[in-house]
């Protein structure tokens, strides 16, 4: 049914105006002249509350599509595209407009989370700054004179078999798009299809799935595969939920990490190594007795061996994509002499079709144009020009191109250097397919018409051969339907299942060949102790990536893990590196390896390996757009092709420094303990131990009498064992809730505006703390100080216990926010919400007000959607369901760390939750009595490496 | 020193301090007044609309339910104003050329959306839901008033906060039986004042502490 | 006799017993019953009224004054510039955040209120002690009050998000809603307590200036300032009745103004005691504003009065005696303020609160510890110098201390305020605050706007109350009325 | 019976404030009751010399200020209890401790106002145009002297006699005061 559905409304969209079709609802044009009201209304002053409404207009269907009732969303499956790997989603629609992105639950990869660049996605999508129209050198071009013009070009080709067309894409995992490719180049043999993924597996390799909830011990090797890679949502709800049956039972589950910049895998980590990228090759023979290592490191390293020796067929040893073939190969080797091959890790195949080595293609491809042997190339995604590794100077060579044509989601710095230009289409503008991590193939289907006159990549690449005109949809269906057979129901059913059913693991691409031959990877030469001298690792920011999303303002805003910076890229180097290099953070400092050199502001991560530095690439965009250009350093000057993870070179200080945006600016609990933890065995032995770490007031110590609530008593939990800060929650809250972005200069005087906080806390010694994670929403408290002093009730208590925050009856004295322990509450000092933007009023959630200039907003558990679930179950005559409301945050937690429900219904997972001794309230001895609370968190250290006093769980903060 | 003021001054003066009282106090009721009055509501203006559509002709005179253009009042926040489609069930037989409904037409033909001007009009911050009021036994005639009878449609009730509050706080005094919701005409039996008292409680209606929490209907 | 007494007491200098031991004493020398003249020698009823009301009905205003009005208008331009770029563009403006999203706002709202405590002090209490050297300074000490809370009620109102609705949802009043203020707010309070303020501050000024105003009504001689203040002075004309009444009147507003301005403040300081943030939550905050306020509210009477004298040449009414009276409750204040600090220092020690604790060392080693010490400096330590007499009576000594404590008390209200909030609870959520150059120019804008009152009023209204003076002469001593029921 | 006066009374000077309270004292013993005098500044008693006995103010505040706390602690009970109860960080409705400081102001604004208008009231101010701002000197009562004044309407009102009386009592002068 769905994509009936949905291209009927795209007809309709595609006759009516935008905001039109919104106005049923959320009216913008009526919100903003209501707005230029309230402040003429300065005039009359005194008037009473006059809010006289403007005319506005109701514009219906034509012909009404019998799936739409209007006012009611609909849902539908499809997926989005990451790095080239799919991302099963579920996408909220309002009358034809997609509004939040939510993970699929049926689909193994998601099980209903997803991340924060997902969560994203719905920005990008309606981003004002998009390539919108066609244009060759320059002047706007319809689609027909762009597909003469590749007819005659490929006439050309196809007479020398295609020796000067050149493809390049970045990592493709879609069927349809390999088979166009396939067929094009059995056409034309003599024509390349290369591959250059800045942020991807450069390196192709066998790939293996790993199975988290059945391992006790697991060994990471620099793989962050909590955050990073195409699994990491699963990856990330099997690790949490294997904790949190330890966390119940006496069979404890261990994690050791070994890895150079700090990672949220790391911090999750019992254990945790800090070592330098080439000592890390060398751990990784050690494991198999291959080499030698310091005392400290050989310790760890026997301890380690033990413990996963003990746990035989139930342990994984992991290594990340950043590293070399041969870690990969001790790695593969040590789970073979483990026996966990087949029980928890699994061999699968590399989901990439017709996997290359990255760096080595697009030097290749780079050489070819550079001495003109490319008559014509075509760049379908990805930016080159950016991203490209230094030493192959790719754009010098583009302009040696005879004829470049680059299609991109926005006009980018390649852009510039190609002559025809082809706005592409956002994954939820188009009809495609994707395989996930695990193979699972997804059909993606559109939930809205194109907002502007883009094309999918199926389409571009169509218009090389005979048959240019087929739409995507021909393209894709005729794909399933010839190569798998997928008759009209299967069809419809995999739309609305969003994936092929039994397609994981699918078998239709080559085996990848050995490993690629040592040469594309150098270890780096001994150390030389030259001062300033350091190791230097290349990592995508962990925000925006690779830089194709630095013109998403949710992204750039978004604190990023452990340091919590925004709208900046950063050398991140250990507190005892700078002291050495005598560096503090915020010095602007020049990196420099071998000749090339950048310049990029500095910042101290504790636990970050010594003598080494990270740099992230993605940021210092040229042309972005208007959110992401001139912002941050770019990094990618120092990458070659050679060495794309990390190289050897020095860190000189400038003198200058340069102003940081940082949300979080004391990392320490200073005995408060807003995170409460406790090892695995003393938890075992003494199960209260977490309430004792903090003093709850008696319920008696007021002289009024206490209020009660009856029915739904609404409350969460938030489970710091399993979180791992990756952020998915506060880009959800912020895509469901109308968050605005209010930019790097209000930030960095503290005026962000998230609802829902991820605070992170160091313990022990910096060089390598203990890291904890804390999200912190409102916390609902039942005697609530903030709205006691509301001189107008603009925040006061709803029947069931929510802390109600009236944004058209607040007047903005802040009071609430001085008297907020927790510091939720968030401000709006200036106009930050967007009220003109046409596209991004289509974007908005219709349930939730946008607030204006002058009014105090914080987390209200996502009353829209309780208001919806009481609203529909009182429709039937119920009571509302346990799991029926998810906030936005929980829904999205890949760790399932958050729960939402109603305290009074003893069954209910929340009720069951506050119940376990690990559950304890922040900052309780205020007697603030807060409906959020949390569970502990835990660690199970190994004896052998820590003899640590475990009293020191109870007083240490 | 002679006289500075006029024997007159002394009664013109204390009857000024009155008279300043008096026009105070005219001021403030007369803001008051203005606010509750139709020029800010709003409320008794019949809108001009691009086709003359006369809800007394067609749900007066022709008896035809509410819902069968109002079709999502019950599932939805939004009870829905027609596609021009459901106009044309009917028009494409009868007065199928009449002049007066050529817009319909030609929206039909050309799949222009009609724009209607819109009535009631709620701010952007209040989140009104149809379809839970009228399960709950709101009668379309409590809010809308006697629409049956109006060939230009206008708002019939105020709109504003203490207007909602008088049903959110005594729900009692305003509800119907379900299978009367829909009905024009229905008036409180005079025989049974205990009516709206019942169907409270057999409705299930929230206590007046749900009802009048802000983010019931602020969010 | 205890009915005349309750009439008789409190005007001027008391003489009951005096006057009782020399039944047949006419008029009783004023060196008698003084410690040290409050009024200079040789002035007759006569001689002080031409005196006083020239300055407003005749002399031509001196060239200083001119300058000063036009400086003091110049900044309140400022503060209309400031505000307007307020209301347009957002509180953003200044350097508020989350943490502190109170700052100099707020502070600048108490420090303004603790100004205006002074007047009425003078005005009511004094009265109430029987100070007859208040006569000379309370006229103009009511019109700093005044002047002082309308600039404080500036704040209140302009700090919030939306000004253009804070201006009347704040009050209760029956509205299109069914809403009404929340009363458990301290801000509420607030808003009740500063408005009662400033009416019966008002009312108490201008009871007081209705026999002065007839004096100017019958001294002037231009038409239109007879009609004026004519009508202003709604034909008073001394009659013994009226004056008993007015008596009543006046002994009952000071009686009534006393617990109002204890009270003003009292609540002002509940802003802060009724919050948790450490810092604020304190119990000995009232009574600590208050000393605070009247502290400050002298320091400023004492930089007024210390300038106008000289400049008006009024040695004779505002003389020695009083300033140094003024030092000395400006010192004796001083150190109750001190030893709030110290209690404010031992209960974070004491109450083994750790967030109390850490709150006191981070105000005198946190990032803000330089304010912290500034004001130990201005309000604890410069003052104590007023212990030595020749210092206290030294002009310039006693002009620039209490400029010193204006500064030292704006400072309080600045550590209470901004230190406590910058780092509370979370450690995650600690921050810095820095004032912008919106936060200074509407600051200093409402310096100027206060002068510019302040000028205009010492232009048109006499600075000194003419009448109350007359009774300090000595030819106001009036024989017993027993006496004369013999005749 | 007695047509009405021509003038409105007659307005004695005196240089001083003893010699007006001894005279006001005099005049009142000689039986003249509809007297009145105008004085600078309050001197002591001379209201009671002149047999002015009225104690209205005080009761009048009083009665003003109950009204006022009733007014106050009645406006807030009302609001939260009884217009729009809320639920406000658990706090019950009536939250009285918090409504002291309101009842407390407004007990202080009602009372002060009806102190300030009482006075004026009562005083029947009020009055630019008075008689006895038609003669000439009385501008000096408002700076050093002192003047006595019987009114015609006084039972013993007598033009001759009564002037006679006054100058007996050696003001400086003796004039009679137009209607």
């Amino acid at each position: 049914m769905e994509e009936y559905a949905a291209s009927r409304e795209i007809e309709e969209l595609v006759h009516r105006e935008f905001p039109a079709l919104a106005s049923e609802f959320t009216d913008p044009v009526g919100r903003r002249r209501f707005l230029q009201l309230m402040s003429a209304s300065l005039a009359l002053a005194g008037a009473g509350a006059c809010t006289r409404q403007p005319r506005e207009t109701i514009v219906p269907y034509v012909r009404q599509p019998e799936e739409i009732i209007p006012g009611r969303p609909l849902f539908f499956a499809t997926a989005l595209v990451e790095n080239g790997v799919a991302m099963p989603v579920l996408v909220e629609s309002h009358m034809g407009r997609p509004t939040k992105i939510e993970g699929n639950p049926e689909h193994q990869a998601s099980l209903g989370a997803t991340d924060a660049r997902s969560q994203a996605a719905i920005l990008t999508l309606y981003d004002p700054d998009r390539a919108q129209t066609i244009s060759n050198r320059g002047e706007v071009r319809p689609w027909g004179s762009f597909l003469a013009a590749m007819q005659l070009a490929m006439t050309g080709q196809r007479a020398a078999q295609g020796a000067g067309l050149r493809i390049l894409t970045g990592t493709v995992t879609s069927p349809t798009l390999a088979a166009q490719f396939d067929s094009l180049l059995k056409e034309l043999p003599r024509a390349r299809w290369h591959r250059w993924e800045p942020s991807g597996r450069l390196a192709p390799r066998q790939d293996f799935i790993y199975h988290f909830d059945r391992a006790d011990v697991v060994l990471s090797l620099d793989d962050d595969f909590l955050s990073c890679g195409p699994g990491h949502i699963r990856y990330a709800r099997d690790f949490a939920s294997r904790r949190r049956g330890a966390a119940a039972s006496k069979q404890p589950f261990r994690f050791y990490a070994v890895e150079s910049c700090p990672s949220i895998t790391g911090s999750k980590a019992d254990h945790r190594l800090p070592l330098k990228p080439s000592e890390i090759a060398a751990f990784a023979r050690a494991l198999n007795g291959g080499a030698r290592l310091s005392e400290q490191q050989a310790a760890f390293t026997d301890a380690v061996l033990r413990d996963l020796r003990a746990h035989r067929g139930r342990s994984i040893v992991t290594a990340g994509d950043t590293q070399p073939p041969e870690v990969h190969e001790e790695v593969r080797r040590l789970n073979a002499a483990l026996g966990n091959i087949g029980t928890t890790v699994v061999a699968a195949q590399p989901v990439e079709a017709r996997p290359v080595d990255h760096a080595a293609s697009i030097a290749e491809l780079a050489a070819d144009m550079a001495a003109g042997r490319v008559s014509l190339l075509l760049i379908v995604g990805g930016n080159p020009a950016f991203d490209a590794p230094a030493d192959v100077n790719f754009a010098e060579a583009l302009k040696k191109v005879g004829l470049a044509v680059h299609a991109s989601l926005f006009e980018d710095e390649t852009s510039a250097f190609c002559h025809w230009n082809i706005p592409l289409s956002h994954s939820l503008e188009s009809w495609s397919d994707a395989r996930a991590y695990d193979g699972t193939e997804s059909i993606i289907q559109p939930l809205i018409a194109p907002l502007y006159n883009s094309r999918t990549a199926h389409e571009v690449v169509a218009a090389l051969t005979a048959r240019p005109e087929r739409s995507s949809y021909d393209i894709v269906r005729e794909h399933w339907l010839k190569t798998r057979g997928l008759d009209e129901q299967a069809w419809r059913r995999a739309l609305h299942d969003g994936f092929v059913a039994a397609s994981s693991g699918g078998a239709t691409h080559q085996a990848p060949g050995t490993y690629q031959a040592p040469g594309t990877y150098q270890a780096p030469g001994t150390r030389t102790e030259a001062p300033g001298t350091v190791e230097i690792l290349f990592r995508p920011d962990p925000a925006i990536g690779d830089g194709q999303l630095a013109n998403n303002g949710w992204l750039q805003e978004l604190p990023k893990p452990l340091t919590k910076l925004t709208w900046d890229a950063a050398v991140y180097v250990g507190p005892q590196t700078a002291d050495r290099l005598g560096l503090a953070a915020g010095d602007l400092v020049e990196v420099r390896a071998a000749t090339r050199s950048i310049r990029m502001p500095l910042v101290i991560v504790p636990g970050h390996a010594p003598d080494s530095a990270t740099v992230h690439f993605g940021y210092g965009r040229r042309r972005a757009g208007r959110v992401g250009s001139r912002v941050g350093f770019d990094a990618y000057p120092l990458r070659t092709s050679a060495a794309p993870w990390h190289t050897r070179g020095e860190i000189v200080r400038t003198g200058e420094t340069y102003p940081l945006a940082t949300t979080q600016n004391h990392f320490l609990m200073e005995n408060r303990n807003p995170v409460r933890v406790a090892t695995h065995e003393a938890y075992q032995r003494e199960p209260e131990i977490f309430r004792h770490m903090g003093h709850t007031p008696p319920k008696t110590l007021t002289l009024y009498p206490d209020y009660q609530y009856t029915g739904n008593k609404w409350g969460m939990t938030i489970d710091l064992d399993a979180c791992t800060g990756c952020n998915a929650c506060v880009v959800a809250c912020q895509a469901e809730n109308n968050v605005p972005v209010v930019g790097k200069d209000q930030v960095i005087v503290s005026r962000e505006m998230h609802w829902l906080r991820v605070d992170t806390y160091y313990r022990g010694h910096l060089d390598n703390p203990e890291t904890y994670h804390q999200p912190v929403p409102c916390m609902q408290c039942e005697t609530a100080p903030c709205e006691t002093v509301c001189p107008v009730a603009a925040t006061a208590h709803s029947a069931e216990g929510l802390n109600d925050m009236v944004y058209n009856r607040c007047v903005g004295t802040r009071y609430c926010s001085n008297n907020c322990p927790y510091k939720v509450r968030r401000f709006n000092f200036l106009l930050y919400a967007d009220f003109t933007t046409p596209s991004l009023q289509l974007m908005r959630n219709p349930d939730v007000t946008v607030r204006s200039r002058g009014v105090m907003e914080k987390c209200t558990y996502c009353v829209q959607r309780i208001n919806a679930a009481r609203i529909e179950s009182k429709k039937d005559g119920r009571e509302i369901r346990d799991g029926e409301i998810q906030t936005a945050c929980a829904q999205t937690c890949p760790a399932q760390a958050i729960v939402f429900g109603n305290m009074n219904d003893l069954g209910s997972r929340v009720a069951t939750l506050k119940a376990e001794p690990r559950n304890y309230g922040l900052l309780e001895d205020l007697n603030t009595r807060p409906r959020t609370t949390y569970l502990g968190a835990l660690r199970n250290p190994n004896s052998e490496l820590e003899k640590r006093d475990l009293s020191r769980d109870r007083h240490e903060g | 020193m002679s006289q500075i003021f006029h024997r007159s001054t002394n009664t013109l003066s204390r009857l000024s301090i009155f008279g300043g009282l008096i026009i105070f106090g005219l001021t403030l009721w007369i803001v008051a007044g203005v606010n509750r009055s139709g020029y800010v509501t709003q409320a008794g203006i019949a809108r001009e609309q691009p086709i003359q559509f006369s809800h007394a002709h067609h749900a007066g005179g022709m008896g035809i339910d509410c819902r069968y253009c109002h079709t999502s009042v019950e599932d939805s926040a939004f009870a829905n104003v027609p596609p021009t489609k459901t106009c044309m069930n009917c028009h494409s037989q009868i007065w199928s050329d009449s002049p007066m409904l050529e817009p319909v037409r030609s929206s039909f033909r050309s799949g222009e959306a009609l724009s209607w001007t819109r009535v009631h009009d709620l701010p952007d911050f209040v989140y009104f839901n149809h379809s839970i009021h009228v399960r709950q036994g709101v009668g379309c005639a409590t809010c809308h008033g006697p629409v049956d009878q109006m060939p230009l449609v206008y708002q019939y009730s105020s709109l504003q906060m203490e207007w909602c509050l008088e049903c959110h706080r005594k729900p009692g005094r305003f509800i119907r039986p379900r299978d009367q919701v829909f009905n024009m005409e229905w008036e409180p039996p005079a025989d049974d004042p205990g009516l709206g008292a019942r169907l409270v409680k057999e409705y299930g209606i929230a206590d007046v502490e749900h009802l009048t929490s802000c983010s019931v209907c602020h969010r | 006799m205890a009915k005349a007494d309750g009439r008789r007491w409190g005007w001027g200098p008391n003489t009951n017993e005096k006057m009782t031991d020399y039944p047949h004493e006419r008029v009783v020398d004023a060196t008698e019953y003084a410690p040290a003249p409050v009024i200079g020698p040789g002035h007759t009823f006569g001689s002080l009224t031409d005196k006083i009301s020239a300055i407003v009905l005749t002399r031509r205003p001196p060239l200083w004054w001119f300058v000063g009005a036009a400086v003091s208008f110049a900044l309140t331009l400022m503060l209309l510039v400031s505000l307007t770029h307020l209301v347009l563009t957002g509180v953003g403006i200044w350097g508020n955040n989350i943490p502190v999203a109170w700052a100099f706002d707020i502070i600048n709202l108490v420090w303004w209120i603790g100004i205006g405590h002074a007047g009425t002090l003078i005005s009511a209490i004094l009265l109430l002690l029987r100070q007859s050297w208040r006569t000379s300074i309370n006229r103009f000490a009511e019109a700093m009050t005044l002047f002082a809370v309308s600039c404080a009620v500036i704040f209140p109102l302009f700090h919030t998000g939306r000004p253009w609705l804070a201006a009347y949802w704040l009050f209760p009043y029956p509205n299109t809603m069914g809403l009404w203020p929340q009363f458990r707010s301290p801000l509420i309070w607030d808003v009740f307590a500063i408005t009662t303020y400033g009416l019966v501050s008002l009312a108490f000024w201008f009871v007081g200036l209705i026999p002065d105003l007839a004096t100017l009504r019958d001294r002037s001689t231009n038409r239109w300032m007879q009609m004026v203040y004519g009508m202003l002075a709604m034909g008073w004309r001394g009659s013994a009745i009226h004056w008993q009444r007015y008596e009543t009147a006046y002994l009952l507003l000071a009686g009534l103004a006393t617990p109002l301005v204890l009270s003003v403040h009292t609540v002002v300081s509940f802003d802060f005691a009724v919050g948790i943030v450490p810092g604020w939550h304190a119990t000995i905050f009232p009574p600590y504003f208050v000393a605070g306020a009247i502290y400050a509210g002298f320091a400023m009477v004492l930089a007024l009065a210390i300038p106008l004298r000289a400049l008006y040449g009024l040695e004779d009414f505002i003389t020695n005696r009083h300033l140094e009276n003024m030092a000395k409750i400006t010192l004796v204040t001083g150190l109750i303020v001190v030893y709030g600090y110290a209690m404010e220092a031992f209960f974070g020690w004491y109450s083994a609160n750790q967030y109390e604790r850490f709150m006191i060392l981070n105000r005198a080693t946190g990032p803000y510890a330089w304010s912290y010490w500034a004001l130990i400096f201005c309000n604890a330590i410069a003052p104590q110098i007023l212990w030595i007499k020749h210092l206290r009576t030294n002009l310039l000594v006693l002009f620039i201390v209490a400029l010193i404590v204006s500064v030292g008390m704006w400072l309080e209200r600045f550590v209470i305020i901004v230190t406590s909030l910058h780092r509370d609870f979370l450690p995650s959520s600690w921050g810095m605050y820095y004032p912008t150059v919106w936060d200074f120019s509407t600051f200093f804008g409402t310096i100027g706007l206060f002068l510019m009152l302040m000028f205009l009023f010492i232009r048109v209204l006499p600075m000194i109350s003419i009448f109350e003076m007359r009774t300090l002469l000595p030819e106001a001593q009036v024989k017993e009325v027993e006496d004369l029921r013999v005749l | 019976m007695r047509p009405r006066t021509r003038i409105y009374g007659l307005l004695a000077e005196f240089g001083d404030a003893n010699a007006l309270l001894e005279a006001a004292a005099r005049t009142h013993a000689e039986g003249y009751r509809r007297i009145d005098a105008f004085t600078p500044f309050p001197v002591e008693g001379l209201a009671d010399v002149i047999g002015f006995r009225e104690r209205k103010l005080p009761m009048l505040v009083l009665g003003g200020g109950i009204v006022g706390a009733l007014t106050g602690y009645g406006l807030q009970y009302w609001s939260s209890v009884i217009a729009y109860p809320l639920n406000i960080g658990g706090r019950p409705y009536n939250s009285w401790p918090s409504f002291v400081p309101v009842t407390f102001e407004m007990t202080i604004l009602f009372a002060a106002f009806t102190a300030v208008l009482g006075m004026l009231a009562l005083n029947g101010l009020p009055t630019p145009y008075h008689p006895v701002f038609n003669v000439e000197r009385f501008a000096l009562a408002s700076r050093d002297r002192f003047f006595l004044l019987v009114e015609a309407r006084d039972k013993q009102f007598d033009p001759e006699r009564t002037a006679d009386f006054l100058r007996s009592l050696e003001p400086r002068e003796v004039v009679e005061v137009a209607h």
